[in-house]
């Protein structure tokens, strides 16, 4: 068996008292779509900040294609292939659309700490950055602040930045929250096709989404995983019934 | 709730800015192909400018006024590199200028080698300096910004100023120390002993430094500076340290600062305590904020009218800082963007082909506005003359005219100048804003 | 031993001056995030409305009405200045009560001319409460004592007996909350930097008859009482309390010991170089404590910012 | 556009310059000393002084030559270095060939480097800088040169007739010597020390240190250490907030022997020690105010006080300056040839209404002369200082003080 894209074992994470994430064990296969799904609460957003170094866990490890990520900073992590967006979103909204994804792409391209070289004389950042702004339908946008762009362009555009390095594992954090049934079906359409032949994992509460795009699901609850399986499966399976139907009681009352 | 759709969130000004560039494609279109021509422009101008200014203004009072401005402008664009562009907010700057100059005095006193080489590098020397100590000091203070940068750079800095008066050997004490710059190797046979000589090497260096921080800002480092100060985290989860990017930001920055201080050196040829002196970095910060923070060519404006009211106005008045200080606070409280900010504010209308429509309504306002605080500061200055001025001294001069500061009359016209110049003011003030409104408008009437 | 003693009460004495103005402070800092730098100069305000007061109707007067006067013109900063400021962000926020601080600097030598004004220690005050061979201590020193206490406990019941004090507190950490609570958050802002303000006014009415009452007295103090915030940890009135006691212990024992650079490197085992005048570290050899008491202060609060950013009693990271 | 407002920034400062170079007929003095900021009481006071001087002494009088009057011009030098060298690149460019200045020790050395420089290179606008009041002995011996004239005593010649009080007072066997950690106050305490050797082998000094300058918020420490080591004077070369703050605690805290001190009268601190500063402090200074020496002196004051009400003649060398620079334009027959008015101020003779005479020493340009010792009190004042009941009466008087002492100036005339 080839190494996992993604692998973590033991994961834990607790806050004071509070055990947030209670041991975590899962394996996530290259160019795997998988999708993370729970409860409000459940801690998808806490595991996903572990994974990336933004907490450090209090015990566990997480493995990135075999290697171990503990003792790394984000940006460590982020150039050894592994790259995320965020829950809320998380972009440079002074800098111009353009702007926001040419430095996703600087790293990548080598150009590093570099001040020997002019951004603007780049070709290769130019078209880089251009390709990308027209995968994700932003080209028209290109000049805009960041800012200034509607709720669902700001997450298409965060999506950009996400892949624009190139990495081989993408993480997305509810990449559709908020959105219109027409946009999620845009930002659907936009995650199959950039990310495709990639590492996906995705915490989504959109369940529409979730079974059109995942391979394979994992259910958390209370910090830990109860189902890890194919769509079809983990919809049949009696205990992540229950849980999303305790969930939904419970906040009915 | 954080997340809201902008679109319904933006803030008065930049929804104008919106309905501006609605077709984006146009304006990229023009930006690409006037792109060598529109950044060109202004450095060719400003160097040719520089070039003559001394045919209109020869004495040497002018050069040496326009050698300091030079000076700060440097010392504030390279200041701005950390505000302005890395968001890092320093109460300790003055401290690498200042160690960069005492090194280039040192090295004007180190004969044998001073020497051999022409003056016009010599602020080289001063930029490796400061580099070299923002190398040390970097190395722990850029781990995080905000509060914590900034209270290290204000500690910093009051030991280094402390440093000056108590490690003699470097900086001379109180009295500083002073060196003689013509004894360097003659440039093409230039010797420096004339001001209108040392004004060609700071405004060649002043050029260039400046040419060089404005390329610095396009540069893969320079962009990721912005990345970090506006949103560190996700330029981590870029595959930049933000840590990092401070650090070069800052090492650059005291790179710039030291050359500052070499011109420094080279211009008074001598070097003291207050040139490390929190009040220093404290007027840095001061030229830097007022100037407009948010474009590159705003430290340059705030240091023209900052030297210019510090050098001019207090030959005129003793309460200049006073005016200064009021100034400042009024540039924060109602134009946080500077005075930059306020120039660029028009670039939209300008852009619209309309910013004619704005004369008459500005001539209305702003006149009768200027008139009414001309007013303000006679009635401030006669106060003033009024309680501190000798018993039997009640002349004053304001404005050209003499009079008695103990009659009735002057208060009366000049308060009455206030009033009706402040009162007209406040009538027109609707029409401004309408016709700024319109001009801000596309499409209508044009 | 005796020098001791009167040391401790001499430090005690800085310490607790210092204390009035970082409680204040380091409150304002917790509440709105703002380091207030203009804090020192409401202790200036502090202390000429008290001289100006006193020359009318004596100085215990001048005690009571001049904090009052100055808290109200804090109040009408927060209010007027720094909520319009506060939307553009934290650095210009900062970069305003910079100005501020400048401005009001400006506004004093405007009224009251540049020269020292003869503010002094009244009367009844004014005699040696007690010697410790041959070093008197003044009973005003006793007096700046008791007021500083005083303040400190009554700050405290405040904070922790009252249901003001509980609403500030729960508003330290959780404004929002304390928001939708129904609390009208912006009034209880103002209100803080109002009571910071004028106790930083009533440290200057005490401070000024032994400290000098001058333009300058600002910008000496200034950011003393940063560094002691920072030390103590932001938001922390305890922590304040720890810095301010140690910044006055240990600049007033520096001063008053003769300890010099030469004998301390000596005693751990460097020797001194033999020609020393012609070194380039002369200066450094011979440092004694006196001359650099006064910036023992920095040093600490960089050694603190870079090992312990969150300060000696900070729960967070500014 | 940042040229456009670089443009009307400069044409706007030409306006300014232009503007005040208008007459041309006076002869004019550059004041340049702090007028704003935290110094700004001693140089506006300074100012007035000068200002009064020239009116007083020459203008009043029918003027130079040919009836030419003399203007003072102030210069806001923020007691800056750098600002005073602009300003006086100011001042010369609007025709002014005299710079008086005097405070601060580092600005007059920036001043007197960049006066040198500045002739050397423009033969053609020389000026002279006229020192009244900067102290630092280096600037008439290492760093001397022929522009500089100080009319002050340095701080060697003021503690050479302290000490020579000191050393006659038998009760004064431990002494402490305290001051600002700078060139003026290592200064102070190195001439103390070699001098109390050389005079009074036995006396003991108990305490000699350096504490930050214009920092020091609370001097209680240095008090303590002062009374503890049992002193019976203390010797402090302190001035403005720094003496007000030292001589305020070493008296609150218990001490009750002489503070011998250059700089504790006026400006403010006259009145603030008011009572408890009777029998304690002394200071060393030229000019004699208490008793007056002169008619002539008592006028002056008095009509300075008709004018300046508020003001004290804190700085009697000031007239000292204006009336030797009118003698010695008049003697020159020129009032724009600098060589030949510093040729006729070296060496000059002058009698002043102060008591006594002041010699202007040719080898390194230092103005000999009658230094008093005086004490602060309120018997038998006639001018009081800050309008409070507290003077300086003159208690001893060194006649023509250091009159032969030595000199490294080495003088290059041109």
């Amino acid at each position: 068996m080839s190494t996992p894209a993604l692998e973590l074992t033991g994961l834990k994470k607790s806050f004071g008292k509070a055990e947030i994430i209670r041991g975590i064990d899962l394996s996530i296969g290259k160019a795997e779509r998988h999708a993370i799904i729970g409860p409000n609460g459940a801690g998808k957003s806490t595991l996903f900040n572990l994974i990336t170094a933004r907490f450090a866990p209090t015990a566990g490890t997480v493995k990135l294609h075999g290697e171990n990520l503990a003792g790394l900073e984000p940006f460590q992590i982020n150039r050894k292939g592994l790259s995320r967006s965020f829950q809320i979103t998380n972009i440079f909204p002074a800098m111009t659309v353009f702007e926001n994804v040419r430095c996703a792409l600087l790293w990548a391209q080598g150009y590093k700490y570099s001040f020997w070289h002019l951004v603007n004389s780049k070709r290769d950042l130019t078209e880089g950055a251009e390709a990308i702004l027209d995968q994700i339908n932003l080209l028209e946008r290109r000049n805009l602040p960041a800012g200034t762009l509607s709720y669902a362009e700001q997450r298409a555009l965060e999506i950009g930045i996400t892949i624009a390095g190139g990495a081989d594992v993408i993480m997305l954090d509810e990449p559709t929250a908020g959105m219109s049934n027409t946009e999620t079906d845009y930002i659907t359409d936009l995650i199959l096709k950039v990310t495709a032949g990639k590492t996906l994992i995705m915490v989504e509460h959109d369940m529409s989404v979730v079974f059109g795009l995942a391979d394979r699901i994992s259910v958390l609850v209370y910090g830990e995983i109860i189902a890890t399986g194919a769509p079809a499966d983990v919809r049949a399976d009696a205990r992540v019934q229950e849980a999303y139907l305790g969930a939904a009681l419970e906040a009915e009352h | 709730m954080t997340v809201s759709d902008p679109k319904h969130d933006v803030p008065e000004g930049a929804r104008e800015q919106d309905q501006i560039t609605t077709d984006p494609a146009k304006a990229s279109e023009r930006m690409r192909a006037g792109s060598m021509t529109l950044t060109l422009a202004p450095w060719v101008i400003a160097t040719v400018v520089l070039v003559f200014l001394p045919m209109f203004f020869t004495n040497n009072s002018a050069l040496t006024i326009m050698n300091q401005m030079s000076i700060t402008i440097v010392f504030a664009l390279a200041y701005n590199m950390l505000l302005g562009q890395g968001g890092m907010l320093s109460f300790g700057h003055a401290v690498y200028a200042g160690v960069g100059g005492f090194a280039c005095m040192h090295i004007m006193n180190m004969s044998d080698f001073f020497e051999t080489i022409p003056l016009v590098i010599l602020p080289v020397f001063g930029g490796l300096f400061g580099m070299g100590l923002a190398m040390i000091v970097g190395s722990f203070s850029t781990r995080s910004a905000g509060t914590v940068f900034a209270m290290i750079s204000l500690g910093v800095g009051e030991l280094i100023a402390a440093c000056s008066v108590i490690i003699v050997a470097f900086f001379g004490g109180e009295e500083g120390i002073s060196g003689d710059r013509t004894y360097a190797q003659p440039f093409f046979g230039v010797e420096f002993l004339q001001q209108i000589e040392v004004y060609y090497l700071t405004i060649a260096w002043l050029v260039i430094s400046a040419a060089l921080m404005y390329l610095w800002s396009r540069t893969p480092v320079g962009r990721m500076a912005n990345a970090v100060r506006d949103n560190p985290e996700r330029a981590q989860f870029l595959g930049y340290s933000a840590r990092w990017v401070r650090y070069y930001s800052f090492i650059a920055s005291g790179f710039f600062a030291g050359v500052a201080g070499g011109l420094f050196a080279i211009n008074y040829e001598i070097l003291t305590e207050e040139n490390l002196n929190t009040a220093s970095s404290g007027v840095i910060l001061l030229v830097t904020f007022l100037g407009g923070v948010g474009f590159f060519f705003g430290p340059i404006i705030g240091a023209i009218a900052f030297t210019l009211l510090q050098t001019v106005l207090s030959l005129s008045t003793e309460l200049w800082a006073f005016y200064a200080g009021t100034l400042f606070v009024a540039t924060v409280m109602f134009f946080p963007g500077g005075l930059a900010g306020l120039i660029m504010m028009h670039v939209p209308a300008f852009k619209l082909g309309k910013a004619s429509g704005l004369v008459m309504p500005y001539i209305k306002t702003l006149l009768p506005a200027a008139i009414g605080l001309l007013g303000l500061a006679a009635l401030v200055e006669m106060t003033f003359h009024f309680r501190h001025a000798a018993t039997g001294d009640v002349e004053m001069t304001l404005f050209w005219t003499t009079f008695n500061s103990h009659e009735i009359l002057p208060w009366i016209i000049a308060g009455a100048v206030t009033v009706i110049g402040l009162g007209i003011a406040k009538t027109t003030a609707p029409a401004l804003k309408e016709a700024w409104n319109e001009a801000n408008t596309a499409g209508g009437a044009s | 031993m005796d020098l001791i003693l009167v040391n401790l009460i001499d430090g005690l004495v800085t310490g607790l001056l210092l204390f009035m103005l970082s409680a204040g402070l380091t409150l304002i800092f917790s509440m709105m995030g703002v380091l207030n730098f203009a804090h020192a100069s409401f202790y200036m305000l502090g202390a000429y409305f008290a001289y100006q007061i006193s020359i009318a109707v004596g100085f215990w007067m001048g005690l009571l009405i001049a904090p009052l006067i100055v808290g109200v013109l804090g109040a009408g900063v927060e209010r007027y200045g720094l909520r319009r400021v506060h939307q553009y962000g934290h650095v210009p926020e900062l970069i305003f009560t910079f100005g501020l601080a400048l401005l009001i600097e400006e506004l004093v030598q405007f009224i009251w001319g540049k020269n020292q004004m003869p503010y002094s220690v009244p009367e009844v005050l004014n005699f040696t409460a007690f010697a410790i061979s041959g070093n008197s201590i003044p009973a005003y020193k006793i007096f700046m004592i008791f007021i500083s206490i005083a303040i400190f406990i009554g700050l405290l019941y405040v904070l922790t007996k009252t249901r003001v004090g509980m609403i500030i507190q729960a508003a330290l950490s959780y404004p929002r909350t304390v928001e939708a609570l129904g609390h009208n958050v912006p009034l209880i802002f103002m209100g803080v930097f109002g009571v910071g303000t004028a106790l930083a006014g009533l440290a200057g009415v005490i401070a000024g008859p032994v400290l000098g009452t001058f333009p300058g007295m600002a910008f000496v103090l200034g950011s003393i009482v940063f560094v002691t915030i920072v030390i103590g940890g932001l938001g922390s009135l305890w922590g304040a309390l720890v810095a301010s006691l140690l910044i006055g212990w240990i600049t007033t024992f520096a001063k008053s010991y003769n300890i010099e650079m030469e004998d301390l490197l000596n005693a751990i085992g460097i020797s001194t170089p033999e020609n020393l005048s012609d070194s380039v570290f002369r200066d450094f050899w011979s440092l004694t404590s006196p001359q650099i008491a006064d910036i023992l202060p920095y040093i600490l609060m960089v050694l603190i910012l870079i090992f312990r950013p969150a300060g000696l009693f900070g729960k967070r990271q500014s | 556009m940042k040229n456009i407002t670089k443009l009307g920034a400069v044409s706007a400062l030409s306006l300014v310059l232009g503007a005040s170079a208008a007459f041309a007929e006076n002869i004019k003095v550059a004041f340049i000393d702090p007028l704003s900021g935290p110094f700004a009481s001693t140089g506006t006071n300074g100012l007035h002084q000068f200002e009064f001087a020239a009116d007083y002494m020459v203008n009043e009088k029918g003027g130079l030559l040919d009836g030419q009057m003399m203007e003072v011009i102030g210069f806001d030098n923020k007691i800056s270095p750098k600002e005073s060298l602009i300003q006086l690149q100011v001042a010369i460019d609007q025709g002014v060939r005299f710079i008086v200045q005097g405070n601060s020790s580092g600005v007059a050395n920036a001043l007197t480097e960049a006066v040198d420089k500045h002739n050397r290179r423009n033969p053609d606008s020389r000026v002279l800088f006229l020192n009244y009041a900067a102290v630092d002995p280096a600037l008439t011996n290492d760093k001397c040169n022929f522009w500089h004239f100080r009319f002050d005593a340095n701080a060697d010649i003021k503690m050479d007739a302290l000490t020579d009080v000191i050393a006659e007072n038998d009760s004064i066997n431990k002494v402490y010597i305290i001051g600002q950690d700078y060139s003026f106050g290592k200064s102070v305490s190195a001439a103390a020390n070699k001098m109390l050797g050389e005079k009074r082998a036995d006396i003991e000094i108990v305490g000699d240190e350096l504490h930050p300058i214009g920092k020091v918020k609370d001097f209680t420490p240095y008090a303590r250490k002062i009374v503890a080591s049992g002193a019976d004077a203390v010797i402090t070369g302190n001035w403005g907030a720094d003496m007000l703050g030292l001589g305020k605690s070493i008296i609150e805290n218990g001490f009750t022997g002489p503070i011998y001190t250059y700089y504790a009268a006026g400006s403010g601190i006259t009145a603030a020690f008011g009572e408890s500063g009777k029998g304690i402090i002394r200071l060393v200074g030229e000019g004699q105010i208490n008793p007056p020496a002169s008619q002539e002196a008592s006028d002056y004051y008095n009509a300075y006080k008709a004018k300046y009400p508020d003001g004290n003649i804190d700085q009697s060398r000031i007239s000292n300056t204006i009336g030797m620079l009118a003698k010695a334009i008049s003697e020159a027959g020129t009032a724009d040839d600098v060589v030949a008015i510093a040729n006729a101020l070296e060496g000059m003779e002058y009698e002043t209404m102060w008591g006594g005479k002041v010699f202007m020493r040719p080898q390194d340009h230092q103005a000999i002369q009658d230094m008093h010792i005086n004490a602060h009190t309120n018997e038998g004042v006639t001018f009081t200082y800050d309008n409070s009941d507290y003077g300086v009466v003159t208690e001893s008087t060194v006649v023509m003080a250091s009159m032969d002492s030595p000199t490294t100036c080495e003088m290059k005339r041109p």
